[in-house]
């Protein structure tokens, strides 16, 4: 069905089983470059499974990730950022214990390829103004300025929230992987995270997933249900919203 | 030849058994209260010592064990409730340093107590010599150490897999949090397996001094090779603490017994004699080092 | 105030103190003590092999058991050398630090697989190889150790003087701190300290996690070598008790007493341990009752250590 | 309390201004190893040391007697930091006490070149016997083969034909099997060598009994020898096989520890606390008196460490600083050593008779040595040719 387009991540067949149990069976998907592509599905689908898998935090037990065209397979974690696959966390994970601008700044660094990079032992980080310049520009992205000097930890939800996208856009991503960036926020934090992802829309591919319905269906280009580890149905807001399959076995009872 | 091996096998199992003693109640603290007691060695040494005295005062060797067994989980009661209970939240690095302080203050009070010297501590007469079976003598005093290894192994098993104590030391073991929730008084549950631990390492001391010399320090020197025990076997599991002093007894002796004549076979006497027990010396920590490249969590894994 | 900071009143601070270390000798020499000369470079030296632990273990988060084994790999070093007649402080120091790093690489490769209570146990058990391996080798002296006749050539320089060689010393780990504090504030040293705060994070933003702390193991090896070749050069001795696991554990303690992660830990430690014990030992031959008091207070009162209570510390929250 | 010495000292020092011909007291530097395992054998060696000074009225060759006493934790650096104390900081004149002979490799040099006398109560390294032969070393107990090479001639004149040898696997095991095979001429089943500070000696038994030697010869110094005695006796060797050892692994402080395995058991000394000779008994009689347990050999060598002292301080009439006259008077042994007697080889380490004791019950029923016959007599050891004392 994706025949065509220019795609910028594609899953084929992965799943992954913890003992007996299958978390992830035979799923695929597709992203393609350009578009914010929705993950939804029931609590316990296996989407935070997925985007563990995609990033490498756990390897999986069978299938292809194939991403910009490298296969992911046995690729270390780092690595994959470094090819432009960055994710958020669905619990905050960020360094509570740096200020805002270290923590972004960190993220900047890693991908700062000039002399000696991240192994330079001698030269003050006080004096990078580049990356401190970026981390900056960043934070205005995110609505952070103000904060730069705070500790992390010291931060609102919302704020903290904001500060995680702000570490994975740091990396410069070609596709950001956002696992319910709204998780726990109120309605005027969730509008202005709704705000932010469609402004960063418009520069990165974004792969959602997020329990919160009228964002997804205000945000996504595309969505792809996942129920019990395998994705059932992908497609535009509008087909998934009139797909029979989909309403059955989970929209029906929270949308209809 | 076969009978040698075989000989070797079971002085092999003995001295497994033998760390087991000391181990099980090691990984039980480590397990479920995520917490490495260095201690663990001085309690050993506490108890061997109490042993030693009651003894020697009481003539009755069971009578020690007992008192021994008593005697150290009081003070373990006393220890956990003044002092690890502040420990159990900070991280590994403050836990190794707050119970070296206790080793260092341990020995000095025995010191003080029992003075310098070796203290003595026999094995009952009727056990003293050795017995035969099949083919070849062995050490009565060390079947019983099979016998009560073995005793402990078991015990610990229903314990720990039939019981509801046992279900929610495992519950512990796995999620701390969660077993709180389910209204578990986990402070007292904590205090309890440290005074059980405490009781097994006081039994270990007690049933070792007749083998080993009982002074102050000879917990340090085991304290290791439990350690090794039990990070081989994978931390918190009593499974695995038995496999893991299984496959130490039996490396250590095995290696030590076969490794400097297989030696000879390949190299010059003189290289052989003195790369062999070199090699043997270090033979279990080549073994803890391979298994934890292979397995960075130990053979059982508690926490999977 | 963030998470690496060593303010300029510290720095300016720590001239201060390195003045009056500068005049030690002198002021001894004064009041006829020049035998605490000798002791004073002991304490540099424990400090310095302090500090390169409090690296390992403060900066990047790696509790390691078997710091021992670089310490001693570097004094075995010099003495080999020295025996077979390289007695070129120019030569068998940085080969000291060298054969130590080398160690540690190897040791770090196999051991930072693991995490937690298997790191520290596994490097107790690469330590323990190295200490009975050194111990049954007749060539290295078993354990009567390796005498080192006489002391490094250093140029000109006469390190048989006591206070000739306390400078060199002092030189040495003022310049490791120096060192240090720039380590600290470079990207290097931010990757390493804030691995140390979220490892996973820290792959997940593209760092290659593994090799960073993989350095900064080895680093730290690689000093306390050079920490070896001195306290090799101080004794007289390459002794394998410099190997056993227990010098691995003072090691900590003094980074625990001194302050983990604190430019300054290792060294405050340092000399906070070995004064107190030379201190207690007059009063009673029980002073490791003393020592284990003053640990437990400092685990549990002063968890960031003496630099800690001063406000020295990594941070103050 | 520092600040307190600090003062002491520099009034001190003002006093004594230039050079006295006569001291006013000895100052003597004691450092042994008083914690860690091998502690034992320290204190023992320091109770017989202060004994000595006590039976001469708290004086060394009657001048009154200064015992700086520190503890060298059996680690060759602080040993070596110590002695620096005692010589730079406390100007000792004697310095005495070390128990293990690492630890005296260690500390000697800077001894010497400070021109400091030590007196060992018990190290005697075959480097210091040697090559390494120093006029300001002094042993007065034995050189580390002797006793080794005591039970290799005795159990070579009983005709034991098939011996096994254990050791721990380090030098000084290696040389302790050294020394016996220089007497010994008969068959070595095998050499057994055990991982330092082993606990548990199962293999080795078993290997043993396989071997099926007649008698077993085993340097295991501390506990490691306390915990292969009570495993060989509990593995039912001890009845075909005779155990042989060096006097240090069978004296009192093992047997109080170990208790009726022991029986039975031959060791080589050159000192017994059954030995009839007056002071001897003196001895004994007063350190059982003083301490409530019999003396060890150690404590006999602490004993004699003092009394040599003694006699040379009071044969120089006091004048420390003539180190040539102290060397003569040292050389010269002019006291009666609780062993009966022995004199200075060139090599300044004893020749003297060795010993051959078993272990039984003595009339009150305790379990202690009992000497039972000389293996040589006059023994000097193996490596006086070697020394060129200057």
């Amino acid at each position: 069905m994706s025949e065509g387009l220019d795609l910028l991540l594609d899953v084929r067949g992965v799943s992954k089983h913890f003992g007996g149990v299958y978390a992830l069976n035979n799923a695929s998907l597709s992203v393609v470059r350009g578009e914010v592509h929705a993950l939804i599905g029931p609590n316990g689908a296996g989407k935070t499974t997925l985007i563990h898998v995609l990033s490498g935090a756990l390897p999986c037990n069978g299938g292809r990730v194939v991403f910009d065209g490298n296969d992911l397979e046995r690729r270390p974690m780092h690595e994959r950022v470094t090819l432009g696959l960055a994710r958020s966390y669905q619990i905050t994970n960020i360094f509570t214990r740096l200020t805002v601008l270290d923590n972004v700044a960190m993220a900047v660094q890693s991908r700062v390829r000039d002399w000696g990079s991240s192994f330079s032992f001698w030269k003050p980080f006080s004096l990078d103004s580049a990356i401190i310049g970026e981390a900056h520009a960043l934070l205005a992205q995110v609505s952070l300025s103000g904060m730069a000097n705070r500790l992390a930890g010291q931060l609102s939800h919302g704020e903290q929230r904001s500060l995680e996208v702000a570490l994975a856009l740091a990396t410069k991503p070609k596709l950001l992987l956002l696992d319910e960036p709204m998780a726990g926020m109120g309605p005027e934090e969730s509008e202005r995270m709704v705000g932010l992802i469609e402004h960063l829309a418009q520069q990165v591919t974004i792969l959602l997933v997020e329990h919160d319905m009228d964002a997804v269906f205000r945000l996504a280009d595309r969505i792809s249900v996942l129920v019990g580890g395998t994705v059932i149905a992908s497609g535009s807001p509008e087909a998934i919203r009139g797909d029979a399959e989909v309403r059955r076995a989970y929209l029906g009872d929270e949308v209809a | 030849m076969t009978q040698l091996i075989l000989e070797q096998a079971l002085n092999g199992l003995q001295f497994g058994l033998m760390l087991f003693l000391l181990a099980a109640g090691l990984t039980l603290v480590f397990g479920i209260m995520d917490m490495i007691n260095l201690a663990h060695g001085s309690l050993y040494m506490v108890g061997a010592y109490l042993a030693a005295e009651v003894t020697q005062a009481s003539g009755s060797f069971i009578t020690g064990v007992g008192v021994a067994m008593l005697g150290t989980a009081v003070l373990a009661v006393v220890l956990e409730v003044v002092l690890l209970r502040r420990l159990y939240a900070r991280n590994h690095l403050a836990q190794v340093l707050a119970t070296f302080a206790l080793i260092l203050i341990a020995n000095e009070c025995v010191r003080i107590v029992w003075g310098a010297q070796t203290l003595m501590l026999n094995a009952p007469d009727a056990l003293s010599g050795p017995v035969r079976i099949g083919g070849f003598l062995y050490p009565s005093y060390r079947l019983l150490i099979i016998g009560v290894g073995a005793l402990i192994a078991g015990l610990l098993y229903v314990l720990v897999a039939r019981t509801r104590i046992g279900m929610w030391v495992r519950a512990g073991a796995s999620n701390r949090e969660m077993t709180e929730a389910l209204g578990i008084n986990v402070r007292l549950l904590f205090t309890a397996v440290f005074a059980f631990g405490a009781a097994l390492c006081a039994l270990a001391g007690a049933m070792l001094g007749p083998l080993l010399a009982v002074q102050v320090g000879m917990g340090e020197s085991i304290l290791i090779l439990a350690f090794v025990v039990i990070v081989i076997g994978g931390i918190g599991s009593i499974r695995g603490a038995l496999v893991g002093s299984l496959l130490v007894g039996l490396v250590d002796t095995l290696g030590r017994a076969m490794l400097p004549a297989m030696l000879r076979a390949l190299f010059s006497p003189e290289v052989a004699s003195s790369l062999g027990p070199a090699l043997a010396s270090v033979l279990i920590y080549v073994l803890m080092a391979a298994i934890l490249f292979w397995r960075p969590e130990g053979l059982f894994p508690a926490r999977a | 105030m963030g998470l690496y900071a060593t303010t300029t009143r510290r720095r300016i601070a720590a001239v201060f103190v390195l003045l009056g270390l500068i005049a030690l000798p002198w002021g001894m020499r004064l009041i006829g003590q020049e035998f605490y000369v000798s002791f004073a470079s002991r304490v540099l030296i424990m400090a310095l092999a302090a500090t390169s632990l409090n690296l390992v273990i403060g900066f990047g988060g790696m509790v390691s058991f078997g710091h021992a084994a670089f310490f001693g790999a570097g004094a075995y070093c010099v003495a080999v050398l020295a025996e077979s007649g390289v007695t070129s402080a120019w030569l068998a120091w940085p080969a000291a630090t060298g054969v130590a790093a080398v160690l540690a690489v190897l040791v770090g490769a196999i051991s930072l697989r693991t995490r937690g209570v298997y790191f520290i146990m596994i490097t107790l058990a690469f330590a323990q190889m190295v200490f009975y391996l050194v111990v049954s080798l007749k060539t290295w002296g078993g354990d009567d150790g390796l005498p080192l006749l006489q002391r490094s050539a250093f140029g000109s320089l006469d390190l048989k003087d006591d206070s000739t060689f306390y400078f060199v010393v002092l030189a040495i780990l003022a310049f490791v701190l120096f060192m240090l504090d720039r380590i600290a504030h470079s990207r290097f040293g931010r990757v390493i300290q804030s691995i140390r705060e979220n490892e996973v994070r820290m792959e997940a933003l593209g760092y290659p996690v593994f090799s960073f702390k993989l350095v900064c193991f080895s680093l730290g090896g690689a000093l306390a070598g050079l920490a070896g070749a001195l306290m090799a050069n101080q004794a007289g001795l390459a002794s394998p008790n410099l190997l056993h696991w227990m010098q691995s554990g003072i090691l900590m303690v003094m980074i625990v007493i001194g302050g983990v992660g604190s430019v300054f830990g290792g060294v405050v430690g340092a000399v906070l341990l070995l004064v107190c014990e030379e201190a207690f030992v007059e009063i009673t031959p029980h002073w490791q009752i003393g020592l284990g008091l003053l640990l437990l207070a400092v685990v549990l009162w002063a968890p960031l250590g003496i630099a800690g209570l001063f406000g020295w510390g990594r941070n103050r929250e | 309390m520092r600040l307190a010495k600090l003062v002491l000292a520099l009034a001190a020092a003002s006093c004594l201004g230039s050079s006295v011909n006569a001291a006013d007291k000895v100052k003597v530097g004691f450092l042994s190893t008083l914690s860690g395992p091998g502690a034992g054998l320290g204190v023992d060696i320091r109770d017989g040391f202060n004994l000595a000074i006590k039976h001469q009225g708290g004086k060394l060759g009657g001048l009154p007697a200064e015992v700086i006493i520190a503890d060298d934790q059996q680690k060759p650096e602080v040993a070596q930091q110590i002695t620096e104390k005692f010589l730079k900081k406390d100007k000792v004149d004697f310095m005495t006490g070390i128990v293990f002979s690492n630890i005296m490799l260690a500390a000697g040099q800077p001894i010497f070149d400070s021109k400091t006398f030590f007196i060992s109560a018990n190290a005697g390294p075959s480097q210091y016997a040697g090559d390494q032969c120093n006029p300001y070393f002094f042993n007065v107990a034995w050189q580390n083969d002797n006793l080794h090479e005591a039970v290799g001639k005795y159990v070579n004149d009983k005709g034991f034909k098939n011996v096994v040898l254990v050791a721990p696997n380090y030098p000084g095991g290696k040389d302790a099997m050294v020394g016996f095979k220089r007497f010994y001429k008969g068959k070595v089943g095998e050499e057994v060598y055990t991982k330092l500070g082993q606990l548990d000696y199962a293999a080795e038994l078993t290997q043993i009994r396989s071997l099926k030697p007649d008698a077993v010869f085993f340097f295991l110094p501390g506990g490691m020898g306390i915990n292969f005695v009570k495993q060989f006796v509990a593995a039912g060797l001890s009845a075909d096989t005779q155990l042989f050892a060096p006097g240090f692994s069978a004296d009192e402080d093992v047997i109080k520890a170990v208790g009726a395995p022991m029986l039975g058991m031959f060791n080589s000394s050159h000192w017994a606390h059954d030995m009839q000779n007056a002071e001897n008994k003196r001895f004994v009689a007063d350190f059982q008196k003083e301490f409530g347990r019999l003396p060890s050999l150690y404590a006999s060598q602490g004993y004699d460490a003092a009394l040599l002292i003694d006699a040379a301080v009071r044969d120089v009439k006091g004048k420390l600083d003539d180190k040539e006259a102290v060397r003569k008077a040292l050389e010269a042994k002019r006291f009666k050593s609780v062993r009966g007697d022995f004199k200075f080889n060139t090599n300044h380490y004893p020749v003297q008779d060795y010993y051959l004791r078993v272990i039984g019950r003595d009339d009150q029923g305790r379990i202690t040595n009992k000497t039972i016959g000389t293996v040589f007599s006059n023994h000097a050891d193996a490596y006086v040719a070697q020394c060129k004392m200057k």
